[in-house]
């Protein structure tokens, strides 16, 4: 069978689910708002423009996983380890809203259930994830990078799943719910490894040169403002 | 409007120390220029203008207001004091097209209407770039793109104007215009400049900048007849250059 | 990306459709949607009234109908799902061609073409005719939260700047001997990617600072006026409109 | 090596003509300065000669290599033989540490190991830049960002350097570094420079670019002595300078 790809169009889950999803996805984003305030200091602001952009442009190139289905990468751990969660979590949307209504990619109607897979259950995994991770990991340019590597896989597999469940509530046709999550599982595990890739090695260079951007890292610094370089962890 | 900068300090992220303990006052109406050789920290000074830089030790006080990342609405007054033109012209633009950008600084200040037009026609005309107000910046030639870099600053119309090699990439004719259009402006000028005739043309004062301290500070014809002091910072007369006094 | 902050789907033509100012087309467009998605599935006719509706506005804008069907492709992948859905569906099932077809299957097929279409339809027309920065000058006067369209703004200048450092990045490669088809590797790939990142993070930081320094405050200066006059309201919610008339009419006839 | 160009004409994709039917041949060995105002045309033209534009009427022929954008292997040759120093040194650097970046274009030719090694560290000495090898370029101010960009393109030995504005930004002992580095290499030189006084010291012959067509071809000094030719192409000896031949 094929796979729907990540970003669900109109017509796919019913009216009344995605009036649900649209609730839960204005609620959280308003928190994330509230909690965003904190983080979003002079230099976060174009840091979070950047990540947003990048994701963007991941989210453009379209790669075949298996023959007849494609898949793209979502990129909410990337923006979670570089900008934090609640932060994270609005570039993701941001990126949502404007394809949805520049690119024609995903439904309008669907926008709630879109932000609710990718920008938070997605997100929120990831994190968890890196946030447990980053305890027992060194913190080095290396290990910043496999915690990325880890978090991507599990945060995009994660956010599938959630689309069954949301098409378990509303779907439009009666399917076979073991196969879909089976499948939607399948694909995004290699979508995720191919997106951890991409985060790995763009957080281990970020943390190379400017480890002052990383967020995940910020909060085991001792200096705030001036720290030496740390020597490259074998992360290419 | 007055700079005063005390025991000035600073270190990139990456640890590399730019700054070293910079001590630095410029009287109103004073033209200054920033001599020095490469990655003395003149670019790294000039941020500090404005507190774009900041968290070093030490202060920097424009026209009596103390420049202090924490305090935004001083912050904002100092920023519509000072104008700064980059160094990189790409650095500076950013806008769609040309007006706009000339456009954006004044229209933050809260211009609008025709006193807005006139202010962006009028710094476009004084680097010759009218024609090419409606063009994509990053469409023009560099020295097209310096040239408009430095009409958004004009249009401003900053107390404290501080330019970082405003004249690199020009050509000689705009070179001249622009000094032209400093000598007649009634503010504090500090540039940032490795063309020594051009510092001796507009500047009676020059500062040298090297390894993040200043190194000597004085009248511009005696520093740059000091050849030992000259050579002893990378600096030197142009071939063929004899200096006159003006 | 470059110019004016058009992007690829943006159109520039003269059109009445075009002129509307941006928060009239987004909340026509989002209403238009939410009749369409509303309409049950049986109710075949009126979707053929939607269809009507857009190429009614498609006209006004200017578009043509090839340029709208090709860019439609991105539906791609749910149109092959649709496809899918008579033979996996559940429940009763029919025979036509010697298929066995479930017949819910077919009714969500044609539900998911029929919806998604028409969406898909309604976000191109809206994107033909409006470029990303009345996009987002639109949002906030919709009283969108300033931080979205912050990040917004900060989005677009740096897509800007990735497209222009990447291929700064290839111009200088080419200069200096390298050829792709070699060392076209894993390795060379990532470390671009890792230092395209910094490159146009430190570039946009600058270019950030410079902004600053002429004073921006989290808020790019508006245009002035751009509030939306009666008659562009009322213009605009023409669509949304006959679509909900439509709508009533199928469900009570 | 020699450089022939015939009729090049050339407009950007947004429809601005910049080059207008440019004729021009340099001798092998000859070292040419490439003069005229902002916007005329002269970028545009370096940009061709290896191809990195291209698609205009007109033909450019590097060491009697006709320069085609569909040749794959005839424009790896040629980008092998012509080094070109970019005006804005961000366009030139994008690998992760200097030495890194200064080794892309010989490991690229080929070389590896020691070789390699030695050809990085002797171009690096050169614009004194070695005790920065391990920094990322761009953390690097403005002018040792310039100077690793030559650098670079002296690592590849190339047998026509074409430099598009090499002393803006450079301090002036940098400047005269550069050179003397430049007349001590047996190749054939364009330099696009507005610092005419640099013209005058390298090289013997000028030409002027004005609105994409070349508007003067001659000595540089006979260039720079005809004060009306000069005014009508924005091109003017700095304050202070007295031309003397060299
Ligand atoms: N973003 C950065 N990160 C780390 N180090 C930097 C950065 N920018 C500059 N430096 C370093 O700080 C020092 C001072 O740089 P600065 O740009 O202030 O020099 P400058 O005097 O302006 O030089 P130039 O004349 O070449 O423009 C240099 O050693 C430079 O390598
Ligand atoms: N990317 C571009 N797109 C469109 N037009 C361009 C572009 N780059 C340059 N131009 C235009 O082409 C003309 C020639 O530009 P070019 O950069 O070759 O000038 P130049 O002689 O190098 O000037 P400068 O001395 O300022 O560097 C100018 O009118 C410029 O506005
Ligand atoms: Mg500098
Ligand atoms: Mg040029």
């Amino acid at each position: 069978m094929e796979t729907v790809a990540m970003h669900i169009a109109n017509g796919i889950v019913d009216g009344p689910v995605s009036a649900l999803f649209a609730a839960v996805a204005v609620i959280a984003l308003a928190f994330c708002v509230w909690r965003a305030r904190i983080d979003l200091d002079d230099r976060l602001a174009p840091m979070a423009g950047l990540v947003a952009a990048f994701i963007f442009a991941v989210q453009m190139l379209n790669f075949q996983v298996l023959p007849g289905v494609s898949g793209h990468l979502l990129g909410g751990t990337l923006a979670v380890v570089l900008v934090g969660p609640w932060v994270g979590a609005l570039c993701v949307s941001t990126v949502l809203i404007v394809q949805c209504l520049l690119f024609a990619d995903g439904g309008l109607t669907a926008l709630g259930l879109n932000i609710t897979n990718m920008a938070l259950v997605g997100t929120a995994a990831g994190y968890l994830l890196v946030a447990g991770l980053m305890r027992v990991l060194p913190k080095t340019p290396g290990g910043v990078g496999a915690t990325a590597f880890v978090g991507s896989v599990v945060g995009v597999v994660v956010a599938s799943q959630a689309f069954v469940f949301e098409y378990w509530l509303g779907g439009t046709t009666e399917l076979s719910l073991a196969t879909i999550a089976g499948t939607m599982a399948g694909v995004h595990t290699l979508i995720g490894v191919g997106e951890g890739l991409i985060a790995a090695t763009t957080v281990a260079t970020v943390a190379r040169v400017r480890p002052d951007l990383v967020y995940a890292l910020r909060r085991f610094r001792t200096q705030p403002a001036i720290v030496p370089v740390p020597v490259a962890g074998g992360v290419a | 409007m007055s700079l005063r900068i005390a025991g000035l300090t600073y270190a990139y992220p990456d640890g590399s120390v730019a700054l070293r303990g910079v001590d630095l006052a410029v009287a109103e109406g004073e033209r200054v220029a920033l001599l020095g050789p490469n990655g003395a920290g003149k670019t790294t000074l000039v941020l500090h203008l404005n507190g774009v830089l900041h968290g070093g030790a030490g202060t920097v006080e424009v026209g009596g207001l103390r420049v202090d990342a924490g305090d935004r609405s001083r912050l904002a007054e100092i920023r519509r004091r000072v104008g700064i033109v980059f160094q990189d012209p790409d650095d500076q633009l950013f806008m769609p097209t040309v007006a706009e950008d000339v456009a954006f600084g004044p229209a933050n200040l809260g211009l609008r209407g025709a006193e807005l037009a006139e202010r962006v026609d009028e710094a476009l005309a004084a680097v010759g770039m009218a024609e090419h107000r409606d063009q994509v910046p990053h469409h023009l030639s560099f020295g097209q793109r310096r040239r408009v870099a430095v009409a958004t600053v004009l249009a401003m119309r900053p107390q404290l104007l501080v330019l970082d090699e405003p004249s690199s990439n020009l050509d000689p004719a705009s070179r001249r215009e622009l000094a032209e259009i400093l000598e007649g402006l009634p503010v504090t000028v500090l540039m940032v400049t490795h063309d020594l005739p051009y510092a001796m043309q507009l500047c009676a004062r020059s500062v040298i900048l090297d390894g993040g301290r200043i190194a000597a500070d004085g009248p511009t014809t005696d520093i740059l007849a000091d050849e030992d002091l000259l050579r002893a910072h990378r600096l030197e007369l142009p071939y063929g250059f004899h200096p006159v006094r003006p | 990306m470059g110019a004016g902050h058009a992007h690829p789907l943006h159109l520039d033509r003269p059109s009445p459709v075009h002129r509307l100012p941006p928060q009239v087309k987004i909340l026509a467009t989002l209403l238009f949607t939410v009749v369409v998605v509303a309409t049950p599935r049986t109710e075949i006719w009126a979707f053929g009234g939607y269809a009507l509706l857009l190429a009614a506005v498609a006209a006004a804008a200017r578009v043509p109908a090839l340029w709208l069907a090709k860019r439609a492709t991105i539906e791609l992948p749910f149109v092959l799902l649709a496809v899918a859905l008579p033979f996996a569906g559940h429940g009763e099932r029919i025979t036509w061609l010697g298929m066995s077809l479930s017949v819910d299957g077919l009714y969500g097929a044609w539900n998911i073409v029929a919806k998604g279409t028409l969406g898909v339809l309604a976000s191109l027309l809206l994107a033909a005719s409006t470029t990303m920065r009345d996009l987002i000058l639109g949002l906030d006067r919709l009283r969108c939260p300033a931080v979205f369209t912050q990040i917004a703004t900060f989005m677009l200048r740096y897509l800007d700047i990735l497209a222009d450092d990447a291929r700064r990045m290839r111009i200088a490669r080419l200069s200096r001997g390298y050829d792709p088809r070699f060392l076209w590797q894993v390795k060379a790939f990532a470390v671009s990617v890792g230092s395209l990142f910094l490159r146009a993070y430190e570039r946009g930081e600058r270019v950030y600072l410079a902004m600053v320094s002429r004073g921006y405050d989290g808020r790019l200066p508006r245009p002035e006026g751009g509030g939306a006059s009666a008659a562009q309201w009322a213009q605009s919610a023409v669509l949304p409109a006959s679509a909900a008339a439509i709508a009533l009419a199928a469900v009570l006839g």
